[in-house]
């Protein structure tokens, strides 16, 4: 079996576009706000994906331009977006019931760090003088069926952003499935982490990056999508 | 009682020291600029504000903040580029915050609504924001109790209103302003068109006018 | 001060009538199944009462007839009812938030037993044998600001329904604020029984059929709405 | 993932032996008539069937519980005139009732959609039925805890479908058509037509698509 797929580590277009192939037809999906977003540009029209923004919208389209910006049509990240056909708007509560009650099938989030069995930190720093803010990330993390992380591997100071266990203060404890970095793509669980690829480096140079023991997806669980 | 007045002082002009004031809007959808600017005229002070933010650049809730009225926040998100008179009180000690996750927020405020005594939630398990709170196991996941956030006034943005106080709202614009509606003892509605009563087609009112007490145009 | 305001004691309809003149304008009210909706009659336009009706809708009308009668519009007794301007509808969790958030003004309910501190007793027989059904009768006793009872005082048999304790199964603990019988109004409450004013009969005529100590109501409690 | 199918039929074909279903609709008001018929011809058994009251007549889910394909009622109201088939199997004791008050039972189905794991709530409280529920005060007022109902499987009635799934209802039949949507893990809904996708205006959407999986268009 070959785990590689791609000679060369992925670009943030490259991941993102790895990631929208991922995303099965037909399904609900909430993408967070930064890298995340960059999924929707991936999307294919046969692929009937329904955008939620848990602002209390589903059915959001592109960020809208020029004449089609309306302040009071915008998505989570504050930003103006468009409506497609067969939208529907609902208030805050309704909004994150559909998060929180388990309707969404994916969501995609950036992160800081990821565990080995999937507990997630992405929303404070924990460094003392940091004004905290976490918004929806926590009903994000917790409310979706899958909860795929995109994130750069390393740090910029080359530390693996998969851990043992996380340093930051957490987001959601166990609840991130898939992880999509620049070197490989991860699933987390219970089990601890196994490699469904990796993206231009073999599983024993990725094992000498990351501190956690690896290794290679079953192929039922490799299979994308 | 519900009430049209003329203009936003006149709508604001009870809310006294010491309330609890929800405030609607997400980033500038929603936000009642217009109340919250009458707010800030009325001299209300030791005010605890709900709201999804802690005030943006030097405007609206930013400006209560920075004029020293706001003696606690209940948000999600009080952190922004563009949040420095919240940033600065809340370094120097000035201000309380209680930071909730956006969509327990929503919920509890959802529940003062709705007459529940508390509840639990996935939401925050196993993080700093559930410290010191009940949590319990429940089919096999951790969950958190959270309580009702009620508020004596409601300040919210809607489209439209009809002569029973019955609202619509537009777009993403809606966020907040049903729920806090319903949560707050006295609801403040600046709308943007006031219609007769029948105005509003029955099904698709959004806010029924048993939540609305006080009802504003603002051009 | 003279607590009668009735030379005789009351009829449903008269009884009816007092009810909705107590009722303050601008309120929104729920009446119950029974002689409770019999109070719709007797509401004046001026006064701007909204009805709810729990399966649904606030803004209720009259009782629909002839060609307004619609299968898709039906009050929580399921009869046809009428939809006046400003009327709205919602699912039945909005339309129980109505009622157990505290935003009725005034439910009237009928009843079996009313205690001395407000216990209600009205959905339950207690009888072995019978099938148990409550309904919306537990919420609309514990949620409305005030909670009505329209009763006669007496049973068939002569037994006083307003009781030291409620030997039926109770409906809400110290919900009741006021009853309307056809021979007194009484207010409860934690401080026990008061009679706002007799109907047909003195006090003294009243405390011999009511086996909890009366007494009359403060003159400022005395004022009807 | 939404399907449109062309025949009652067919919308329940998949429903199991031992499955929970909830049925929308108070009185006739939006009850599925033709789904609980196709359910009935279908043959599922052992059923935990979620409803305001427990079948009228001889139609619909009384005719389920008279061929003795209900296991267990979950509602508020079982005990009407016409309600003897329950009647007799009640008294047969073939047949098990959980009595929730109806407020009690529209909040549950709510908080199994909205991923609540429990809530109190003073409803019932000091009542037989808050016996064996914890209970606690809250702000002075007895609460009963109560937990969410889950379904396999609803079946409700709305008006219009769009080619997306969003439903419309009409009128007080929307009742529990909306919570059960939600609370359920596959929805299938009759309605009375069916618009192409953007038929529904945004605004006016009650079921979002996101809560329906199979949808019929009964005559």
């Amino acid at each position: 079996m070959d785990l590689q797929t791609s000679d060369t580590p992925l670009g943030r277009d490259d991941l993102a576009r790895l990631v929208a192939r991922d995303i099965a037809t037909g399904s609900f999906v909430n993408l967070g706000i930064g890298q995340p977003t960059l999924v929707s540009n991936y999307l294919l029209p046969e692929q009937n994906i329904t955008l939620h923004t848990e602002n209390g919208m589903l059915g959001m389209g592109p960020v809208a331009e020029g004449d089609a910006i309306d302040g009071d049509l915008i998505n989570a990240g504050k930003i103006p977006v468009t409506e497609l056909p067969g939208a529907s708007y609902f208030h805050h509560a309704d909004s994150f019931a559909i998060m929180r009650g388990g309707h969404l099938d994916i969501c995609v989030l950036g992160a800081f760090q990821v565990s080995a069995t999937g507990d997630l930190a992405n929303w404070h720093t924990g460094a003392p003088d940091a004004i905290p803010a976490v918004g929806g990330a926590m009903d994000l993390a917790t409310g979706a069926k899958d909860v795929f992380v995109m994130m750069t591997l390393l740090t910029r100071e080359g530390a693996s952003k998969i851990v043992e266990s996380c340093s930051y203060p957490l987001t959601g404890v166990g609840c991130v499935t898939r992880v999509y970095t620049d070197k490989a793509v991860f699933l987390t669980g219970p089990d601890g982490v196994s490699v469904r690829e990796t993206l231009g480096c073999t599983l024993e140079e990725l094992q000498e990056l990351v501190p956690v023991p690896l290794k290679a997806a079953s192929a039922t669980a490799a299979v994308g999508g | 009682m519900l009430n049209f007045v003329d203009t936003v002082q006149e709508a604001v002009s009870g809310i006294k020291d010491g309330s609890t004031v929800m405030i609607g809007g997400f980033g500038n959808a929603g936000q009642p600029f217009e109340l919250i600017d009458a707010l800030m005229d009325c001299g209300a002070r030791e005010l605890t504000v709900v709201n999804n933010n802690a005030g943006q650049g030097d405007q609206g809730l930013a400006l209560l903040i920075k004029e020293g009225r706001v003696k606690k926040m209940i948000c999600s998100f009080p952190r922004q580029s563009d949040s420095w008179h919240f940033d600065a009180k809340y370094k120097a000690g000035q201000i309380e915050l209680e930071l909730v996750p956006q969509g327990n927020l929503a919920e509890r405020i959802r529940a003062a609504g709705a007459g529940i005594g508390g509840f639990f939630t996935p939401t925050g398990y196993g993080t700093m924001l559930a410290e010191g709170k009940e949590t319990r196991m429940i089919d096999g996941r951790g969950q958190v109790f959270e309580t009702p956030v009620h508020a004596d006034v409601a300040l919210i943005k809607a489209l439209t209103a009809d002569g029973a106080g019955n609202l619509v709202y537009r777009k993403t614009a809606r966020n907040f302003g049903p729920i806090m509606a319903a949560a707050a003892r006295h609801t403040i509605a600046q709308v943007s068109g006031i219609v007769p009563v029948g105005g509003i087609d029955p099904e698709n009112v959004v806010t029924p006018g048993i939540y609305v007490n006080s009802i504003v145009k603002v051009a």
